[in-house]
């Protein structure tokens, strides 16, 4: 079977098996969200600080919260099987265009984040594993060890108090200069001086795992038969190192980097707070305290398919990498 | 601020506020500086931009038929003028005339009673100020009559921007209410239009070139961004990516940090419609809460003073009464807080009945608080360090919003719930839904979770709403202050300051409105 | 090429004078190499052989400068007159591949598994040539083709994995002579693969010295191969050299006693050893209080009584379990799910009482799927399986638990097989607990005596022993409940030649002592023929060849029978 | 959960397509002094793991009463007030006595939260490894799912809905925690239940409670125990967010809820959140240091010495 061939069939497979995944993923909110106390209308009523019992009747019927819950969750597939989300309740909206609205932020983030950590701890991890046991190692292995201690947010804010408030380099929140340049390098450069804080937040923690996976997966290659077959061609070290050691330690970090995606999303949640960065992380925290089942599983849904979907994509990046890699 | 008391300092800002700039200006600000962006912060994304359900607006987009200056009294907007007729049933307004919404269809009274009507069956609260809102005339195209069923002499009070919305009957009529794409992308008669849109990052208003006033308004642009940690809210105002921020929008512990550094201001004024009144409330059907005197000896077990400094950081003054001092027409002064007398609190809890336990508790109560405002914590914690002391152990439930609603309101699990109830604009605003009889309603936030139940309140409140005379008037609601005050339903602890944080280049941006600062920005100009 | 024929011409292409190597790792410390001397004569094959960790692989890997990281060299390594040791790195990589080739033990791992065989072999070529893209692989195909690999054109896009073991050993071999090298290093070259194979790529390596007029340094611990091809070998032992023989009669002159003593051990099939005419030598090494080794050679006395006549192997057409039988297999069929075919094809065979039956097969044959199929160890199995006329596989619960006390298993590997976990008195004497059998530490002390080794092991951990100690404790935990059917699925593969015949002899012993019936798997026909008396072939899971212990290897019937043991003679 | 799930991957991985390529062919030879310079990382670890839990226990002794009282005049500084060593908070309470008795709640919610998780995720891992086929299907679906669903989104959830407390947070950690657990012993044990031992333990006859409890489990352990290590920081660290975020236990003071309140006066009085934050990241630290330091020595490439 042709490597094409075994990748769209995965993807396939991915992709069916996503659909109950999906399923089960959006019923467990759902009832999740039944469990809480209150609902969205007791929300609303509270938000507008004053209301009556009619009132907070209508706005039950209308969002057929004085349904049976399985009628209301039955109702909620319905739409599903529509291609629609529902409505919000409280911003009277499409749920696909406040969340379409906010994936972009959050992907940007999470690219960014994941691409930084990656470049920071493969060099990081390839410096400690080739001084392994050298003095650089030990300082960069206590260096990435802080920085999994650290708490997030913390280090978010201190950020912030660093390189915004006494240094000036970069702004303390948002994505971009409003009303900024909106093309060209002038663009793409006010992009970066936004992103680079809450990327590095979000990415730290991955940072210090990236580089201690690389370290292990370098040290790991550089004990396979296949390095001494290479330095027995009489390779130089630079060519053994990059091309069998290197190449090679890519496999279990790819594995590694489909895993994190939910991880990353669910940490979304804090750098979006500290940052006031727009994306789904918050939206999805605001959803919870609002009790805005239609949202919230409605992110659930996208971030479990942007999940499924990272993961099909690394498993397709490993077996591109590792020809032995069935895509699972 | 060591050497002063903190809540001195509070009393000053309070009292003194900024010179009152709105004569000055407008000679001022023409000669000086026009355009530029105003960049404003805000806490939380509001839901929509048109206060039909009340759940946002903004005034100024919208355009407001009146407005409100810091005497409380109703100043010409949209209405250049309004008669009243004696018995108080009758209000004819005067509409201004060559007003444009924003897509240059003319603005006419019928705009103003489909809004009037409209609102009455949508509007949470303004269901109440039009209920007795028998009919609305539109004589001719800038003259709208009202007329009530009773006096309403809350009415204008209620018929600012942040009040009631004027809405684009052209835009609205016979469509869903809920998801008119309106409520997202408004268009009104104010200074600003709306512009842009970023879900979960900002706004961005632009000047109205057509705006009826043609002086303004002043800046050319405002961009409002949504920032929801405090401390990063801080920083960009430290940074000066954000140019002024409404509703406290730092911490109180970092106002003077600011004040300090010379380029920040601070003003309090605009938050008089609110009426921010920060109390206790008892579950009376406790039965160890239900005896007066154990009240009593909560209240005087709490020291006023200390409360204001650890948890408002000085930015509050005592409000012992129902009414806070900012209602000043009702507010009776005379009354004052049940003094802090630990001991007396001790001997009133052994006169009750409930002597201190081997474990040197008395009882153990469930407290709740509110989350929609961060100090509710703080004040939460004293409140259970302060019973602490005199043998009462305070059980802190921390919910969230909704389940807060719902465990407070439904299920009442509270023992002592600290909230912050505000009185609004007038006492039927915010009073009776607590004190009202008729208001203990299962489920309904904000209804009388107290269970608190007295005739003779219940009947103070009802003539009170209704009276006309203002003189008779505030003296039903010095009665209900009085009693309650008395019958201790709550203990009524503070008037809480909101602050404006500024960038001193922001001028005028408080100038006479009193909007729970949601400001109408048509003034504002910006100076380097 | 005219600097190759320089003065040095006559001397040897390659000279260890007084080669010693020592790790001063903490978890291994001690010297590997101990003042090796030895020449590699230009155009011979010199084959260095011993039993594991007698230093071998570590002298071959001295030659290149693959040693690893904290390990100490010292003596000379002289290669055409130049000393490798301590040669600057970057002519001494001038030399690795282009004038040495090496080759490893395991292909599967000394390859790349991310790029292709034909990239693999490229890499060399653009490494040390300025070679274009097309010629290496014009080159590349040429060499492919050299080393016998079908449709090269082909395969040189292959990853390893999607070849066989010995196709990969091929591609190595085109790797390590892609550029003509004048001595290649092939350590342990067929170890992995099976006889079949084995010979091949053997037959390759010499095809290839002749023909590229290359030396050869063999690196082996299996004395009957390196007699069959090499010119010269050199017996190690400990670091040390015993001495230098040549191959053809590496069998009759040697002189050393450790020679000797690996030579008794070794079985060669033509040799046609059972265990009822001779018994195995044994070597044991005895270190003198001046570091030297004293050697001693010991031949456990007496011949064990042939067993009785067993029935003969019942044919296809044979019905009904034999209830006199120790093991009734019919039908035997073991499919995994996912699998193109049955691991175990319809196998049939009956196992006499007090009677050895021996299987082989190569890997892959489905040999250790039927160990464990009978041992109700695996899923998926059919047919029917009866243990001393009692159904097996049918039994559950209690009724199989009963049943596993007549039937126990000997396992390949004495690392895997034993709980890193219990020691030696729980591993023994937890199964007695199970069985509610009695007087657990008298039974487990006698069993331990049985199998040679001391009563202080109940405490000890597994890791604690040697390779072969560690089978003794596989066996004795497969005797201690006094079974009636014993399998050993290849005991003896993964140790040495000296400690095989240990295991050996002590299978031997073991069998008569106790009465026991063996079904005994290996990939070794000599080990087979030797311990057993019925002796089956095993071929993609099924049995293609069965006959009684010399018949069978004397007139073989079937094509593979006849190809297997053309591998080894 | 970062450095636990790195561990699961590599463990997989080292036993994926071709486990021999990731087998060491080598043991790893490493020098005396730097045996010891890892070993120190463990004693630092070890040592400061050994100071907090000693504060945790000591806490009602030297701080007695309640952490959360008004002890004092709100914002001492450290050092000003010498009845406050570590200073006080906006609202004037002692920040050593919430440190001291924070570190029993953040080593509470570590040690309960990881316990669960790895209780429940070994149970269900076990089951899924042993016996394989359908119900290991499904169980790995199952799994799938908790790690499809942004865990902290879950954790939120969960002890939103729920009413914070320290049994929720910790109910909270180990529900959206135990899936990494389960992961990886599933993985151990897909390995170890095809081990010549194992099968030689049921040709014995042993039913499969005594072989996964006695003859897998035991050698299941190291990775697991690495892992349980690093769930602990991770749980404290969760802990954190969670009252960073206003969710954590208000009756009682963690190190998170400390910061929390703290940041608000990050600029002006940043001890009230560098002293907190620093004990979390002081415990985290000994604890990765004590699991790597652990990795190290159970590591199955020494196993074999």
């Amino acid at each position: 079977m042709s490597r094409n061939r075994r990748i769209l069939l995965s993807l396939r497979r991915n992709l069916l098996q996503a659909i109950p995944t999906m399923f089960v993923i959006v019923t467990l909110g759902f009832f999740l969200m039944q469990l809480a106390p209150g609902d969205v209308a007791d929300y609303i009523a509270a938000e507008t600080g004053a209301a009556s019992e009619e009132g907070i009747h209508a706005l039950r019927v209308q969002f057929g919260l004085n349904l049976p819950v399985l009628e209301q969750l039955f109702a909620y597939y319905d739409n599903l099987a529509h291609f629609s989300l529902g409505i919000s309740p409280r911003y009277g909206a499409p749920v696909s265009d406040m969340i379409m609205a906010r994936v972009p932020g959050t992907l940007l983030l999470m690219g960014v984040a994941i691409a930084v950590a990656l470049l920071l701890g493969f060099a990081m991890g390839t410096t400690m594993a080739l001084l392994s046991r050298r003095l650089p190692d030990r300082l960069l292995s206590l260096l990435s060890l802080v920085f999994y201690s650290v708490p997030t947010f913390w280090i978010g804010l201190m950020l912030i108090v660093l390189f915004s408030v006494h240094l000036g380099l970069f702004p303390s929140g948002g994505a971009r200069t409003i009303g900024g340049p909106s093309e060209g390098w002038d663009w793409f450069v006010d992009r970066l001086r936004y992103i680079t804080l809450p990327a590095l937040t979000l990415g730290l923690n991955y940072v210090a795992i990236y580089a201690r996976l690389t370290r292990a997966a370098v040290i790991e290659a550089q004990r396979h038969d296949y390095v001494r077959t290479a330095i027995a061609k009489g390779l130089t070290p630079a060519r053994v190192i990059r091309r069998h050691v290197l190449r090679n330690a890519l496999t279990p970090i790819a594995a590694l980097t489909g895993a994190k995606v939910a991880g990353m999303l669910g940490g979304a949640i804090v750098v979006e707070t500290v940052f006031s960065w727009p994306g789904m992380g918050r939206l999805a925290y605001e959803a919870i305290l609002a009790r805005e089942y239609p949202v919230l599983l409605g992110i659930l849904l996208v971030s479990s398919a942007l999940v499924i979907v990272a993961n099909a994509l690394f498993d397709i990046l490993q077996s591109l990498l590792d020809p032995r890699v069935e895509v699972s | 601020m060591t050497g002063i008391d903190r809540r001195t300092f509070g009393k000053l800002l309070a009292a003194s506020t900024f010179v009152s700039a709105d004569l000055a200006v407008p000679a001022f600000a023409q000669t000086k500086a026009k355009g530029g962006t105003l960049r404003v912060v805000v806490t939380a994304e509001q839901p929509s931009f048109v206060d039909l359900f009340g759940n946002g607006a903004i005034p100024a987009v919208q355009g407001e038929l009146v407005s409100i200056d810091f005497d409380m009294n109703p100043q010409p907007s949209l209405a250049e003028r309004w008669d009243i007729t004696e018995d108080g049933t009758v209000y004819t307004f005067h509409l201004r005339k060559g007003v444009k919404w924003h897509d240059g269809r003319p603005f006419t009274s019928e705009d103003v009673a489909y809004s009037f009507e409209t609102l009455r069956e949508t509007h949470p609260r303004r269901r109440n100020t039009f209920a007795n809102l028998v009919a609305v005339e539109t004589p001719d195209a800038h003259t709208l009559v009202a007329r009530f069923s009773a006096p309403a002499p809350y009415l204008l009070g209620a018929l600012s921007g942040v009040g009631t919305a004027i809405l684009p009957k052209h835009i609205y009529k016979g469509t869903d209410l809920k998801t008119n794409p309106n409520n997202r992308r408004p268009i009104g008669t104010g200074p600003f239009l709306f512009k842009e849109w970023e879900q979960g990052s900002h706004y961005v208003l632009e000047r109205n070139p057509d705006y009826w006033d043609t002086a303004k308004p002043r800046v050319e642009r405002i961009i409002v961004r949504v920032i929801p940690d405090s401390a990063a809210r801080a920083a960009a105002l430290e940074t000066g990516e954000i140019d002024i921020g409404h509703g406290s929008p730092i911490p109180y512990g970092d106002v003077e940090r600011f004040l300090a550094s010379k380029r920040f201001g601070v003003e309090t004024r605009g938050y008089e419609l609110g009426g921010n009144l920060h109390q206790l409330f008892f579950n009376l059907d406790n039965s160890f809460l239900k005896e007066l005197k154990v009240r009593q000896a909560i209240a005087h077990a709490l020291d006023i003073d200390r409360l204001i400094k650890v948890v408002w950081n000085g930015y509050a003054i005592p409000s012992p009464t129902a009414i806070v001092p900012d209602l000043r027409n009702f507010h009776d002064s005379t009354l004052k807080h049940y003094a802090y007398d630990p001991a007396r609190a001790t001997k009133l809890l052994d006169e009750a009945g409930f002597p201190r336990a081997a474990n040197g508790k008395r009882a153990t109560l469930n407290l709740t608080w509110n989350p929609g405002m961060a100090q509710q914590r703080q004040a939460a914690e004293y409140i259970r360090y302060a019973l602490g002391e005199v043998g009462i152990e305070v059980k802190i439930l921390n919910f969230e919003f909704s389940t807060y609603i719902q465990k407070v309101y439904t299920e009442r699990v509270f023992d002592i719930d600290v909230q912050n109830l505000n009185n609004g604009y007038d006492p039927t605003d915010g009073i009776d839904r607590a004190y009202l009889s008729s208001n203990i309603k299962k489920g309904l936030p904000w209804s009388n979770h107290t269970h608190y139940s007295n005739p003779e309140v219940d009947a103070l409140l009802t003539s009170a709403a209704a009276e006309r005379d203002p003189a008779e008037r505030r003296r039903k609601y010095v009665e209900f202050q009085r009693i309650v005050h008395r019958d201790l339903p709550a203990v009524n602890l503070v008037q809480f300051q909101r602050l404006t944080m500024f960038n001193n280049r922001v001028n005028d941006h408080t100038p006479y409105a009193a909007r729970l600062g949601s400001d109408y920005f048509d003034r504002v100009y910006l100076e380097d | 090429m005219m600097h190759r024929l320089d003065p040095g011409m006559t001397s040897p292409l390659l000279q260890l004078r007084n080669l010693r190597v020592s790790y001063d790792a903490p978890l291994r410390n001690g010297v590997a190499v101990g003042g090796l001397d030895l020449e590699v004569e230009r155009g011979e094959t010199l084959a260095l052989v011993g039993e594991s960790g007698c230093g071998k692989s570590t002298t071959a890997l001295s030659v290149l400068g693959l040693l690893p990281a904290h390990t100490e060299i010292s003596g000379q390594i002289l290669f055409d007159g130049g000393d490798l040791v301590g040669m600057a790195p970057e002519r001494l990589r001038a030399l690795r591949g282009r004038q040495i080739g090496m080759i490893f033990q395991e292909p599967m791992t000394s390859l790349n598994p991310v790029y292709t065989i034909g990239r693999q072999i490229a890499e060399v070529l653009h490494e040390h040539t300025d070679i274009s893209a097309a010629a290496a692989r014009r080159r590349v195909l040429e060499l492919l083709e050299q080393v016998g690999i079908p449709d090269p054109a082909h395969r040189i896009d292959a990853y390893p994995h999607e070849l066989s073991g010995g196709q990969r050993q091929r591609a190595m071999i085109a790797m390590a002579i892609a550029l003509r090298p004048r001595l290649l290093i092939a350590d342990e070259p067929t170890t992995a693969l099976d006889s079949t194979t084995q010979m091949q790529i053997l037959e390759l390596i010499d095809g290839l010295r002749r023909e590229l007029g290359m030396s050869v340094l063999l690196i082996s611990h299996d004395l009957p191969l390196v007699r069959a091809w090499s010119d010269r070998v050199v017996v190690m032992h400990h670091g040390q050299k015993m001495e230098t023989l040549k191959s053809r009669d590496l069998f009759e002159a040697g002189r050393h006693p450790y020679t000797r003593g690996l030579i008794s051990a070794s079985i060669r099939l033509s040799d046609e050893r059972h265990y009822t005419t001779s018994r195995l030598a044994e070597v044991r090494a005895h270190r003198a209080a001046n570091d030297e080794f004293r050697f001693e050679l010991h031949t456990p006395p007496g011949r064990i009584a042939a067993t009785a006549s067993a029935p003969d192997l019942p044919g296809p057409d044979a019905a009904g379990p034999d209830a006199s039988a120790a093991l009734d297999v019919r039908d035997l069929t073991v499919r995994y799910p996912g699998a193109d075919r049955p691991a175990v094809d319809g196998v049939s065979f009956t196992l006499a009482r007090n009677q050895t039956l021996g299987l082989v097969g190569e890997s892959g044959s489905g040999k250790s799927s039927l160990s464990r199929a009978i041992m109700r160890l695996i899923p998926g199995v059919t047919g029917e399986i009866s243990l001393l006329g009692k159904d097996l596989a049918g039994a559950q619960g209690a009724g199989l638990r009963q049943a596993r006390r007549h039937i126990q298993m000997v396992f390949q590997d004495p690392y895997a097989s034993l709980n890193p976990r219990q020691t030696v008195g729980d591993i023994l004497g937890n199964p007695l607990k199970l069985h509610g059998i009695a007087e657990r530490g008298e039974r487990v002390r006698q069993m331990l005596d049985r199998v040679g080794l001391p009563a202080s092991s109940v405490d000890r951990y597994p890791h604690e022993f040697s390779g072969g100690q560690r089978q003794r404790i596989g066996i004795a935990r497969a005797l201690i409940l006094q079974p009636d059917v014993l399998i050993c699925d290849e005991p003896v593969s993964a140790l040495d030649v000296s400690i095989q015949a240990q295991i050996l002899n002590l299978l031997a012993d073991i069998r008569a002592e106790f009465g026991l019936s063996m079904l005994f798997i290996s990939h070794d026909l000599a080990v087979v023929q030797y311990v057993s008396d019925k002796v089956m072939v095993m071929q993609r899971g099924k049995i293609v060849d069965t006959g009684d212990h010399t018949t069978i290897w004397r007139s073989p019937r079937h094509p593979y029978t006849k190809a297997l043991i053309a591998a080894v003679n | 959960m970062a450095l636990a799930e790195m561990n699961t991957t590599l463990a997989e991985n080292a036993r994926g397509p071709g486990a021999g390529e990731f087998a060491p062919s080598r043991k790893r030879r490493r020098s005396v002094f730097f045996t010891v310079l890892r070993h120190s990382g463990a004693l630092v670890g070890l040592m400061v793991l050994g100071a907090i839990i000693a504060m945790a226990a000591t806490a009602p002794l030297i701080r007695p009463g309640d952490p959360l009282a008004l002890a004092g005049t709100p914002l001492l500084w450290p050092g000003q007030d010498l009845a406050h060593p570590l200073g006080t908070d906006n609202m004037g309470r002692d920040v050593l006595a919430g440190i001291m008795h924070g570190a029993r709640v953040s080593l509470l919610v570590g040690v309960a939260a990881t316990a669960l998780g790895v209780l429940g995720g070994v149970s269900v891992g076990a089951v899924a490894g042993y016996f394989g086929g359908r119900i290991d299907n499904l169980i790995v679906r199952f799994i799938e799912i908790f790690q499809t669903i942004p865990g902290f989104v879950l954790l939120v959830v969960l002890v939103a809905v729920i009413q914070p407390s320290i049994w929720t947070v910790i109910i909270g950690i180990a529900l959206t925690s135990w899936d990494t657990i389960a992961r990886l012993t599933r993985a151990e044990f897909r390995t170890l239940r095809q081990q010549d031992y194992v099968s030689a333990a049921r040709s014995v006859g042993y039913g499969d409670a005594h072989i996964i409890l006695r003859e897998i489990i035991p050698n299941a352990l190291p990775p697991l125990v690495v892992t349980a290590t690093i769930m602990v920081a991770s749980a404290i660290l969760s802990e954190s967010a969670l009252a960073f975020l206003g969710l954590g236990d208000p009756n009682s003071v963690s190190w998170g809820a400390m910061i929390g309140t703290g940041r608000e006066y990050i600029r002006t009085h940043w001890y009230l959140t560098a002293i907190p934050g620093g004990f979390i990241v002081a415990t985290v630290f000994a604890l990765n240091l004590i699991g790597d330091a652990l990795n190290d020595a159970l590591s199955p490439h020494l196993a074999r010495t």
